[in-house]
C-alpha cells in the first residue's frame, strides 16, 4: 500500500491544530518525512523490534477452531506476544526512535485501555525520557493493572477527570500538555487519529504487521487469505495488518468496531458500522465521529476500553467510502463468548479489544468454503483485562479473592 | 466593519478590555446577567464562547464551563439567537463568538457564519481551524463581513505569523506565552519583545490574551497592545462570586 | 551438552516411584527416548515453538543497564516473550507433543507460580486434553490471576491444603492423582525434578533456549558470554539456558536461588548456595533438600513462588558438586530493586523468579571489566506478580483500588 | 523370619489380620493404648508408619496424620524406641515398619534396619525405594534379617512382578487396584483374578491392602488372601471413636 503522503484521505483528515502547535506539528512532519525516505531508518525501527520485543510475531494455524466452526481456514497474527502485549509497541518504539532524532527529552501520551500507556512508559524507561501519561478516570477504574505497571516503569499517570472521562478526553488532555511542553516534548499520539502526521505515520509503522502477515500466509499457504478481520478503536492495529493486503483486491478486509449493548441501544462506539456516525471535527481531524445533532461528541460504550472511542481514523473513514473495507461490530456478550471460545479452543487470551474481530470471524466463517483463508488480527492479549473479565464472567472465586485482599489490606492500615 | 468599530472604541481609551464567558453556563439567564454587568462595568468586547465537548485548546476552568454546557443541553441555534438578543440589547458592545470547529461544521458552516453576522456578532474565533483547513469558512466570513480571527503564538515564526496576518482580520489574538487559556503570562520585557515582533507583521489591532489577573497585569502592559483579552480570571470569579465580582474587577480594571 | 542418557547425574537421581506407578515410567521413558532419537521430533517441537509461541525469542542487549552499573555488558534472554509469559511452555508443549504420541487424554500438573499450570492448561486447551492442576493453597492465594486464567482456559484447579501447602505438596498430589489416572493421563511435570526421565526430559526441552542463546550472542558480539545468570526454583530454566554453555568451559555459570529473608534465617529455599542444603530422597528423586536433622522437608520461604521449593534438580545437585556452576543466593528485597531497577532502566518487568538472576548479576557486573559479557535469563514476565509486587512495593493506589472492588462485589451480593 | 511368624499364625486362622497405625499420631501415649487395643482384638500384625512430612503413596487421612506427626516434632529415633518398647510387649504380635525413604536415608540405612531389628521388627515397607535403588537396604535387610516388603500392584506386568518377587521377604503387599491408600477396593471377580495372577509369582504369604471397609469385604476374599492389610479405615476409626471403635471394628472382622 502506498499511503498517501497528504494531509487528507479523500474527504477525510487535515491538520485542525491550534496555532500554539503549528510550529511543532510542521517540525513532526519534516522529521516523519525525512525518516520516512530514509531507508536506514525503517531498518533501524525492524531491528529495535526483533531484538526488544521479539518482532516477527507468528502467525498461528488456529486447527482447533477451524475444525470447531467448521467453514474457513482459520489463522491468527500474535500481536499478542509483543513485549508489553500489544501492537501499540510497534508505534510507540518508532515515535520513540522519532523522537529522540528530533532531540526531545520528555514523551506524553493518552491511553484508553492503558496498553498504548504500558508501551509508552516502557519505551520512555528504554529511551530515558521522562515520561507523563493521561488517562481518562472511567478508564483507569478499569484497567487499574496498566496504570500500576506504567507508574513503576517511571511513568507520572495524570487521571483525566474532564468530559467523558476516557479516551478522546486524555487525547484533549494531552494536547494540553503539548501546547506548553513542545519544545521538549513529542506527543506519542497512540492510533491513527489525530492531525496530519499522525493518521499516516502511526499506520507506517503499523505497517510492520501487515508486511510480516502477508509474507508468513504466503509461507505456509501459498496463496493470500480471502479475508482479514482486525477491531477497530482508532485504527491502528486495523491499518497495520490491512496495509499488507492493500492492493490485493481480492482480499476482503473487515474492520470490527465496538457493538457494545447493541447498534440500536444507542450504547455502542461503531462509527462506521452503524448509522449513528457523522462526519465532524474534533481531536485535530476531520473524520467520522459518533456526536449529537449538535455536534457535541457523545459518550460511547463499550467492554474494552481500547475501542471506546469516538472518532476513526481518517485513513479507515476514507477506505470505507471507498468501500475498500467492510466495518462491522460486535457486541460485547458475542465478544465475552468469542474469548471463552479462543481460550479453550486454542489456549489464547485475545484482549477484550482484540476478541471483537475473533466475535465477527467466528460468526462468518461457519458460512464460508474450506479451502478460503481467514486471518485474524490478534491485537494484543487479555491478561490485562482481568478485572473486566472477571466481572463480565461474574467469578465467585475471583470476587471472594479480592474481598480478602480487601480485607487484608484494610487490616494493615 | 470589526476593525473600524475598535479602532473607533479606541480613540476614546487607551485599552479596550475584552472579558470572555461561556453561553449556557450556568444558564442562558445568568449569562443575560453577566453581560450587563461586563457592559456597565467598562467592557467593551464580549467574547462569547459556544460550548463544545471537546474543547482543546482551553484549560481546566473552561473546560468544566463547556462540559456543564453541553450537559445542559446547550444547541447553537439557542446561542445564535441569544446572540442576537444580546447585540440588539447592547449595540454600543462589540459581541464575538469563539468556539471549535466542529460547531459550525455541524450547523452547516456558511449558514453559521451567515446567521451569526445577521445576530450581529463582528467577528469568530475558532482556534481549531486554521486558514489552511478553512477556505470555506474564510470566504463565508468574507460574504457576510465577520471577521475571522486568528491566534498568533509565540512559538509560529515569522513566515507563519505572516500567514496567519494575510487572513486575519478585525483584531490579532495574541498569546502571551505557549500553553492553553488559564495560565498567567509573565509580564516583562520578553513580552515586550514578543508584542514588537506581532505588531510588525500586521496593522491589525493587537489583542493580547491569557492569564491577566489584575489591575498591576493591566498597567505593565506594553503599550502596543489594544485590547486586554480576559478569559479565565473572569470565570473564576463568576464561579466564586457571581456577576457583581466580575462587575468590580472589570470596574478596577477600567479605573 | 550431552545430557545424561542414564537415570543418574552423579549421585543424584533416581527413580524413586511407588511401584504402582513403575509401569507408567517404563512407558514414558521409552516413549521419551524414541523421541529424543528421532530428529523429526525435535524439528517439530521446534517449529510448533515457532509458530504458537514465538520462538526464537529475542536477546536483548540492555544499553541503559550496562551503563548504569558500569561493567560488564549486559543482555537479557527474553523468555517472557513467550505465549503465556514464561519459559514454561517449551517444556508443556513437548511434553504434549509426547503425550499426544502416547495416545493419552488428559494431563495433570503441579504449579507453583502458576506459570507452569497456566502453560498446561494452554497446552491442554490447543491439543484437546482434559486437565486438573494441582496448586498449593498458599500458592493460590499468592498467584490469584494464574489460577484465573487456568480455570478460563478449561482446566480444573486442586487446591492443596496438606503440608506446607506450596510446590512439594502439589507434586505429591499429583503424583496420587496420577496413581489412579496413569492410564489415560500424562503427569506434565513442571521442572527439572522429579523421577527419571523427567530431569533430563524437560532439560531437554528447556535447552532449546540455551541453543538460542549461544547462536544469538555469537551473532551479534561474535564471541561467547563470560557469565550466565539464571534463577533456580526447579532447575528448568537454569538448565535451559546453561545447556548452550555447558560445555565450553571459560563460560562461568551462575545460578541464583531464593534468599529469602536472608540465608542466616532460616527463611529461604536456598538449597545449594546455603549451608542448610542436605542430600536426601523425596518427590522421587534422590537431590539436596532443605530438610530437618529427621529428613522432614522444611518449609521454606520466598517472595516468588516458583522459586519456593525444596528440592532441586538433580542435575543442577551434580553440576554444583562438579563445581561447573556456582550458586548463590538473593533475598526477596534484592529482589525488588532489581525489579524496580530493571523496569526503570529497560522497561521490562521480570517476574519475581526471574529477578533474581538480575539481582544477582546487578551485584556482580559493576566489578567486571567493560569487555565482558553476561548474559541473564528473564524466565518470565511479572504481570502475574502483580499482587506481590504491589504488596512488596506497598502500592497505596493499588490497595484503594482493590478496596473499592470489593466493595462493589460486596454491595452486588 | 517374618515369613516362618506369619505361616505359623496362619495355621491357626484362616486370615490374618493387619492394622496401620501412624507413630507419634496423635501421640506415641495414644499409640499404646491403641496397639494394646489392636493386640486384645485380634490384630496378629501391626504396620507401624514413621511419619513423613511428603508421603506420595498416602491418601488424605493418612497423609493428615503423617502431617500432624511430623508438625509434632517426632523423630525417628522416638519411633524406633517405641518399636523396641512395644515389641518386647507383645511378642506374639508381628510388628512392621512403614515408611518413606528418606527417613532410613537420613538416620543412615544401614543403621536404621539394624536398630530396628534390634527392636523386634520383622519387615519393612517403603513404598518409594524400588529394589532398583535399594541395594544398600537389600542386604542390610538380609544381614540383618529383616524382610523388605515390597508391593504388587495392578499396573506392574508379569515381568516386573517377578522382579519385584525376586526381592521381597515375609509377605508380598497386594494393591486391590489403582491408586493411592484410602480407596476403596470393589470385591468381584476381577480381584479373585488378580490375587490368582499376584499367586502364581510367589510363594510368599499374600497380604491384600487398600480400601477394606467391613466384615463383608473380609468374608468375600478370595481364598488365597492370607493377610488383610486395613489403613485407612482404622485410622478413620481412631479419628472419630478411638481405640474403642478400633477394637471393636476389628473383633468383628475376627469374629
Ligand atoms: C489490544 C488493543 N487492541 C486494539 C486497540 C484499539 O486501537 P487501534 O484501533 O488503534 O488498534 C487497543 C487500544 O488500546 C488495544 O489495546
Ligand atoms: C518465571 C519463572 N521462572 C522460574 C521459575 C522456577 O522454575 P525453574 O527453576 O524450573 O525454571 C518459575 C517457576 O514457576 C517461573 O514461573
Amino acid at each position: 500500500m502506498e499511503i498517501h503522503r497528504q494531509k487528507y484521505f479523500g474527504k477525510f483528515g487535515g491538520m485542525y491544530v491550534p496555532s500554539i502547535l503549528e510550529t511543532t506539528f510542521d517540525e513532526l512532519t519534516q522529521a516523519y518525512q525525512e525518516a520516512r525516505s530514509d531507508p536506514a531508518f525503517w531498518d533501524g525501527f525492524a531491528q529495535y523490534m526483533r531484538s526488544y520485543s521479539g518482532r516477527p510475531t507468528p502467525l498461528t494455524f488456529a486447527e482447533n477452531l477451524t475444525g470447531y466452526l467448521g467453514g474457513a481456514k482459520i489463522y491468527i497474527k500474535r500481536e499478542d506476544l509483543n513485549h508489553t502485549g500489544a501492537h501499540k509497541i510497534n508505534n510507540v518504539i518508532g515515535q520513540g526512535l522519532l523522537a529522540k532524532r528530533m532531540g526531545k527529552k520528555r514523551v506524553i501520551a493518552e491511553t484508553g485501555a492503558g496498553q498504548h500507556g504500558v508501551a509508552t512508559a516502557t519505551m520512555a524507561a528504554k529511551f530515558g525520557f521522562e515520561c507523563e501519561i493521561y488517562m481518562g478516570e472511567v478508564d483507569v477504574k478499569r484497567q487499574r493493572p496498566n496504570v500500576f505497571w506504567m507508574e513503576k516503569l517511571g511513568a507520572k499517570v495524570n487521571v483525566v477527570k474532564d468530559g467523558t472521562r476516557t479516551l478522546k478526553d486524555a487525547i484533549n488532555a494531552t494536547f494540553r500538555d503539548w501546547a506548553y511542553s513542545m519544545e521538549t516534548t513529542h506527543y506519542v499520539l497512540g492510533t491513527a487519529c489525530g492531525p496530519y502526521p499522525f493518521p499516516e505515520m502511526v499506520a507506517w509503522f503499523q505497517s510492520i504487521v501487515g508486511k510480516e502477515a502477508k509474507k508468513q500466509i504466503l509461507d505456509v499457504e501459498d496463496r493470500l487469505p480471502n479475508h482479514v478481520y482486525a477491531c477497530v478503536g482508532g485504527g491502528s492495529n486495523s491499518l497495520g495488518i490491512f496495509s499488507g493486503f492493500m492492493d490485493d483486491k481480492d482480499v476482503e478486509l473487515v474492520g470490527v468496531e465496538a457493538g457494545g449493548l447493541g447498534l440500536d441501544t444507542g450504547k455502542h462506539a461503531a462509527r462506521l458500522a452503524s448509522k449513528d456516525g457523522k462526519i465532524g471535527i474534533a481531536e485535530g481531524m476531520k473524520t467520522v465521529f459518533l456526536q449529537t445533532e449538535e455536534g457535541q461528541m457523545m459518550e460511547t460504550h463499550s467492554i474494552s476500553a481500547g475501542l471506546d472511542y469516538v472518532g476513526i481514523s481518517p485513513i479507515l473513514a476514507d477506505l470505507h467510502e471507498r468501500k475498500r473495507i467492510r466495518f462491522e461490530a460486535a457486541t460485547d456478550d458475542e465478544v465475552v463468548e468469542a474469548l471463552r471460545l479462543a481460550l479453550r479452543k486454542e489456549g489464547i487470551v485475545p484482549a477484550l479489544e482484540s476478541a471483537h474481530a475473533f466475535a465477527q470471524a467466528f460468526k462468518e466463517a461457519p458460512r464460508m468454503g474450506k479451502d478460503e483463508i481467514i486471518v485474524i488480527n490478534q491485537s494484543g492479549r487479555g491478561d490485562k483485562d482481568i478485572f473486566t473479565v472477571a466481572d463480565a464472567l461474574k467469578d465467585r472465586a475471583w470476587e471472594d479473592f479480592i474481598i480478602q485482599k480487601a480485607e487484608e489490606y484494610r487490616a494493615g492500615r | 466593519m470589526l476593525e473600524d468599530r475598535i479602532r473607533a472604541a479606541r480613540k476614546r481609551k487607551r485599552l479596550l478590555l475584552m472579558p470572555h464567558l461561556v453561553l449556557g453556563y450556568p444558564s442562558f439567564e445568568s449569562n443575560r446577567e453577566l453581560i450587563r454587568t461586563m457592559v456597565e462595568s467598562g467592557a467593551d468586547i464580549i467574547e462569547m464562547q459556544i460550548p463544545f465537548s471537546d474543547p482543546m485548546a482551553d484549560g481546566p476552568v473552561i473546560l468544566k464551563a463547556n462540559d456543564a454546557a453541553v450537559r445542559n443541553g446547550v444547541t447553537t441555534s439557542q446561542c445564535l439567537a441569544f446572540a442576537k438578543e444580546i447585540c440588539a440589547l447592547y449595540p454600543e458592545t462589540i459581541f464575538l463568538f469563539m468556539t471549535y470547529a466542529n460547531v459550525p461544521f455541524v450547523y452547516g458552516l456558511e449558514n453559521f457564519v451567515k446567521v451569526a453576522a445577521d445576530a450581529g456578532i463582528l467577528g469568530l474565533i475558532i482556534p481549531d481551524l486554521p486558514p489552511e483547513e478553512g477556505a470555506e469558512y474564510l470566504s463565508a466570513c468574507e460574504r457576510n463581513d465577520v471577521a475571522p480571527i486568528f491566534l498568533f503564538t509565540p512559538t509560529n515564526t515569522p513566515e507563519r505569523l505572516r500567514v496567519l496576518a494575510s487572513y486575519c482580520r478585525g483584531l490579532v489574538y495574541c498569546v502571551g506565552r505557549t500553553g492553553v487559556t488559564g495560565i498567567k503570562t509573565k509580564i516583562d520585557d520578553a513580552l515586550g519583545a514578543m508584542i514588537q515582533r506581532y505588531k510588525s507583521m500586521t496593522t491589525l489591532p493587537i489583542g493580547l490574551g491569557f492569564g491577566l489577573q489584575s489591575k498591576k497585569d493591566i498597567d505593565a502592559l506594553p503599550k502596543d497592545v489594544d485590547i486586554a483579552i480576559i478569559g479565565t480570571k473572569i470565570l473564576t470569579l463568576h464561579n466564586e462570586g457571581g456577576a457583581k465580582a466580575v462587575g468590580q474587577f472589570l470596574r478596577e480594571l477600567a479605573a
